[in-house]
């Protein structure tokens, strides 16, 4: 008998260069977002923004299987699934700064970043919008005969929209290949889970679609990584549906203008502790995966790529401003 | 469908017949086009306008949803982005208004907020409009709230023809269509050329020339436009009728040569007529130079500033009917408004 | 010790003239609604109705213990509901002859039906539409410091709208005094719930916002009853909502349009076999509370009391026509 | 609020402010009265209008809604019904899509509905508006749509004095009321009375006397007319701006009483131009005995065709701004248009 593989999930079933480019990744997210919060500080970025600091596992751990076919639908907190979805920092810089050369040709702007592309149909400025577009999306996939399968982002508030319920009920009846990964960061805005959601974890409202419902520590890449890889294989399989929920936690205010009022110094502390990014390296350098050179590496590779896509997105045209109607419709 | 023969020069059939062919026709000719909504199935909607199509196209293309418009619609739009076709049928227009997050801030939203890198080729099927006693729920005209929505293309076919031409139309379209059916002209009868054509999305069409008047209407009001105009030939009146078939984008050119022409204007629309579809013909020809050209006061007629009464006198009298445009009519040549 | 009661649990709990009086008006709903379709059929009724004939114990077994104090919501199909919570057949008629006597003085008809001074806050033409107002008037009766509860009536088809999951949640989280009755006839319009509800009982929606769910055969005159009572006793406790589900069926179509291609003849014969007043009635006489003589008299009381409704609504005036605007606003 | 006294005559506030105060006084006259939304307690609302209420009031009467604007609206349209006053706001008016339903099936129709035998005194607030660089789905006017369904009041108060005075009129009026309020008014400062004064519903005023243009204008466009009226000056116009606070009801006398003193008019307004307020206020004088006194045809200022986009210049363009305003009303003179 083979001896028993006591490693994580993640680092027993991924290539090492497969969870080395998932911690990259998980930097970019990081110095994307520092990055995006630093230019609107310096006043380089209009209008706001919703970082997702502290949440990189749930996103790149979510999307470890998905192919560029694949396709994810992504929140008003939507940089890091982008950038674990593949994007290019230099075009998402792009777009925060509102030029032609952005995901969106300076049309959307944060909340509207898609990358359609490497299958990410869009944030969505609407909390919920996207659940229902996923179900639509993986019913595209299922009529087309196609093996691809939908993640959907969506937040612990969003679980109170009537979307949520419409949408997931629809993919069990037709047993569609979605995956909806909610990040319960604690709060829908200002606003507690414990408070508005009626049952203390949302996966336990998956029962009422019929559908298996897990949650996890989301801060671990592993846990994260695993109960994602279940549930879309029983999504490619034509089984239907899954509800996962990764328990997380974001460092920064809501958005730009949060005076953060309805939560503690010391519970921010006691999350940064927690920190995703750190523990999942220090799972790869304990593995043997990885060594601190090579980790720093990585990190340095990740800083370096946030300025290079800055200085893009300056140098970068701005959309005629006699073309505010275009992309309206076909053109 | 089966038994007419293509070749037949008037092929009759009804409003409601004429949508069921077109979808026919889409699906026959695109695998991406799926029928989805509430009870179109084995019930063949609440209008029986997809009568019998599930037995032809099975389950996995005329899929009845749950009632549940905002996800319904919101599917619709997923699936529209993603390489289907839908056409997404609300039982009826009013509960659209549980859906107007997807309609009016994503499917019309989404290929500009893109920045042109996504595409929504969805078309919405709305029953619309009163006269079936169905009360203050059931009877809304609504369309003009989209007329102000960019993004969208708003159509209201007036005819068998039209109905079939415009959601074949809509379905070439690469962005989202909502097209009103009025549920009185259902089983109305018309001629309706076989195969596939297509009616020009955004082209108001001249159903009756006259030199003294013109009437822009849409959907049932173009039946009674025309029959009001009939009357009015009596009294020495020639009323130009033209058919709104588009309210966006507005066809202002046919609108505005006819005005120049007949020098006063009348809308006739089902819908409230504050902020309606008469608000916005009367303001694209006062801001025009056929403005010069106007011998009386622009008249609206709409529906009476209230929800739509059961009471079927009340309901009559709540919307413009033959006699009242009549009246609207020589109200412009008296000069009272 | 006392000799167990093994009566059903209504009939050990009513006084006797109470439960009369339900079955009195439960024969109510049935001629009621028999001399409307007989009517509509005349020509004298426009527009279109929905019949509850076949679910009588459910609407009168969830109103046994409200007062004109407490609310409801009603649906579509709701005339059941309206004569339970004690409305005048007469007003109803006038109603549906749009009359300026009836309830809605001819404005709403059938599907706006409502007695607000009997808490019958109106049946709603949209499905689900109900719901979140009956969380209102929970609310409004507990910010006001009244005893009062609201009971809400909804369809199978209903609970798949997103108002369904939105207002459940909310009266979860503020433990309000409102019982969800859902009517499940198996049915949404021609839409089985089997086909469009991911779960098999309506009621196991209840764990995902943390309530009692219940599901009970709603022909069964005391079972309703029971649960009901349960609820509106854990309501007016201030322990919050709960969800009752009444299994029962509709005899007639959906509407007077429907021609009937979603279900057997076989299956609405098996289902008018359990005609729930029949039962209810057999049940009164099996334990003495009335003997087939009173029986009859309470049936022919009801033909006499819709022969008279009927005939008041006929001799009524019409609205004037001047008055289409009257009503939109207070005068 | 606390140390301000009362006799002071120019007690100079923000529009947020004037908003809060008007909530506090009815809040302390009418335990009926309660507030809802999103974040509306602790956080203070997403524009601090409802900042520290909670502490005053306690969280039964400023309730902190969950995401569920359908339910939550519908909530309080049930507790309006029946005996409470709710003042819902939407976080942002984009959201208020999610509630049409229980806005305009429900909220406006049950009182007629029922047959005039029930009320629903609920009061919506919807922060409106383009400016802040949030894009396609934080960013809309839609209140015009709302300008076309009976049984609502639509409101849109330009200055801290009427924001508190319209908020205070909605609270006394027995029928739902939706109160649009700009975003970017509300860190914007004035005189507000003290103690409680209702602003009429229904009434336009005149911001400025003119005698040769009338400039109709609404919320944030009031300040951008007037200034644009000013610079028009040197040019020998002298225009009349007229707020629209009221867009239903519509005060028609002043708006024709002006154009028939003026000869001209044009509409501003944020919402799309197309089916927006300009063409309800364009048709209504158009219809009127006042287009016998029109000079040129009536100019409409709305917002481009698409939805709003981020990047801040397009933004810009996309509605009208004060030179924008100012090159309109010269078209109007060089008839132009
Ligand atoms: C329909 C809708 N309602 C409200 C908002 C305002 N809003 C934006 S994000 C947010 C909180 C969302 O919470 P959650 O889903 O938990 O996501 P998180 O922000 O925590 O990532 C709110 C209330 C919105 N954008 N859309
Ligand atoms: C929002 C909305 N969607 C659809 C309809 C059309 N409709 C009326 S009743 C009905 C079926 C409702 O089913 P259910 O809730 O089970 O009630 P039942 O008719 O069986 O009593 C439908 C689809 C409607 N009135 N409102
Ligand atoms: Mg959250
Ligand atoms: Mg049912």
């Amino acid at each position: 008998m083979a001896k028993a593989d006591n490693r994580p999930f993640a680092l027993r079933t991924y290539a090492p260069e497969k969870l080395r480019e998932a911690l990259r990744r998980m930097y970019l997210i990081r110095r994307f977002e520092e990055g995006a919060e630093d230019c609107y500080m310096r006043g380089l970025i209009h209008g706001t923004m919703h970082l997702s600091i502290g949440q990189e596992a749930s996103a790149m751990a979510s999307c470890m299987e998905l192919t560029d076919a694949d396709k994810i639908t992504s929140t008003h907190r939507g940089h890091g699934h982008c950038i674990a979805k593949g994007a290019n920092v230099g075009r998402m810089f792009a777009e925060f700064f509102g030029k032609e050369t952005g995901y969106c040709h300076g049309r959307g702007g944060s909340m509207h970043i898609a990358d359609v592309k490497t299958g990410n149909l869009g944030a969505n400025g609407i909390v919920g919008g996207g659940l229902p577009i996923a179900v639509g999306a993986a019913l595209s996939a299922k009529r087309l005969g196609k093996p691809d399968v939908t993640v959907c982002f969506f937040g612990d508030g969003a679980n109170n929209e009537g979307a949520f319920h419409e949408a997931l009920n629809m993919a069990a009846i037709w047993k569609l290949p979605v995956v909806f990964v909610c990040e319960n960061n604690r709060y829908g805005m200002s606003t507690p889970a414990s408070y508005a959601t009626a049952v203390p974890n949302i996966s336990d409202r998956a029962a009422a679609y019929a559908m298996p419902g897990i949650t996890v520590d989301g801060n671990d890449f592993s846990a994260v990584a695993e109960a994602v890889h279940h549930a879309i294989r029983r999504a490619r399989n034509g089984e239907g549906p899954s509800l996962v929920e990764n328990l997380t936690y974001r460092w920064r205010g809501h958005s730009k203008s949060d005076r953060n009022r309805y939560r503690t110094k010391e519970e921010i502390e006691e999350w940064m502790a927690r920190d995703p990014i750190a523990r999942f390296q220090a799972d790869l350098i304990a593995h043997g995966i990885l060594d601190q050179a090579g980790a720093d590496a990585i990190a340095a590779e990740a800083v370096a790529a946030v300025a290079a896509g800055v200085e893009f997105a300056k140098a970068s045209p701005a959309p005629d401003i006699s073309e505010v109607t275009r992309y309206v419709h076909a053109e | 469908m089966n038994a007419i023969n293509p070749e037949t020069a008037l092929r009759t059939m009804s409003y409601a017949e004429a949508i069921r062919e077109a979808m026919a026709l889409a699906m026959e000719a695109d695998p991406a086009v799926v029928l989805m909504g509430e009870d179109i199935g084995v019930y063949g909607g609440a209008f029986q306008v997809t009568l019998d199509l599930i037995e032809r196209f099975g389950p996995d293309r005329v899929m009845d949803t749950p009632i549940s418009e905002l996800g319904g619609a919101g599917v619709a739009v997923g699936a529209a982005l993603t390489g289907l076709k839908p056409i997404y049928e609300f039982q009826f227009s009013d509960f659209a208004m549980l859906a107007m997050e997807q309609i009016v801030n994503q499917a019309a939203k989404l290929r500009y907020m893109l920045g042109g890198e996504a595409a929504v080729p969805v078309v919405f099927r709305l029953p619309s409009g009163s006269g079936t006693g169905a009360a203050a729920q059931h009877s809304q005209s609504i369309e003009a709230w989209f007329g102000h929505v960019p993004g969208l293309k708003v159509l209201q076919p007036s005819t068998p023809e039209d109905a079939k031409g415009m959601l074949l139309a809509a379905l070439a379209d690469p962005d989202p269509v909502m097209i009103f059916e009025h549920k009185l002209l259902y089983k109305t009868r018309g001629h309706v050329p076989a195969g596939r054509y297509l009616t020009p999305i955004g082209k108001a069409l001249v159903r009756r020339t006259g030199t003294d008047l013109t009437i822009v209407a849409g959907s049932i009001m173009v039946h009674r436009a025309l029959e009001a105009a009939e009357t009015l030939v009596a009294e020495g009146i020639s009323a130009e009728v033209i058919d709104l078939r588009s309210i966006r984008p507005i066809d202002h050119a046919t609108i505005l040569a006819s005005v120049r022409k007949t020098g006063r204007l009348m809308v006739v629309y089902e819908g409230v007529k504050a902020f309606g579809v008469g608000a916005e013909i009367s303001a694209l020809v006062a801001e025009s130079d056929a403005f010069d050209y106007l011998d009386a006061p622009i008249l609206r007629l709409g529906a009476a500033d209230a929800p739509v009464p059961y009471n079927p006198d009340l309901e009559r009298a709540a919307v413009p009917q033959v006699d009242t445009i009549a009246a609207g009519a020589r109200r412009l040549f008296r000069r009272e408004v």
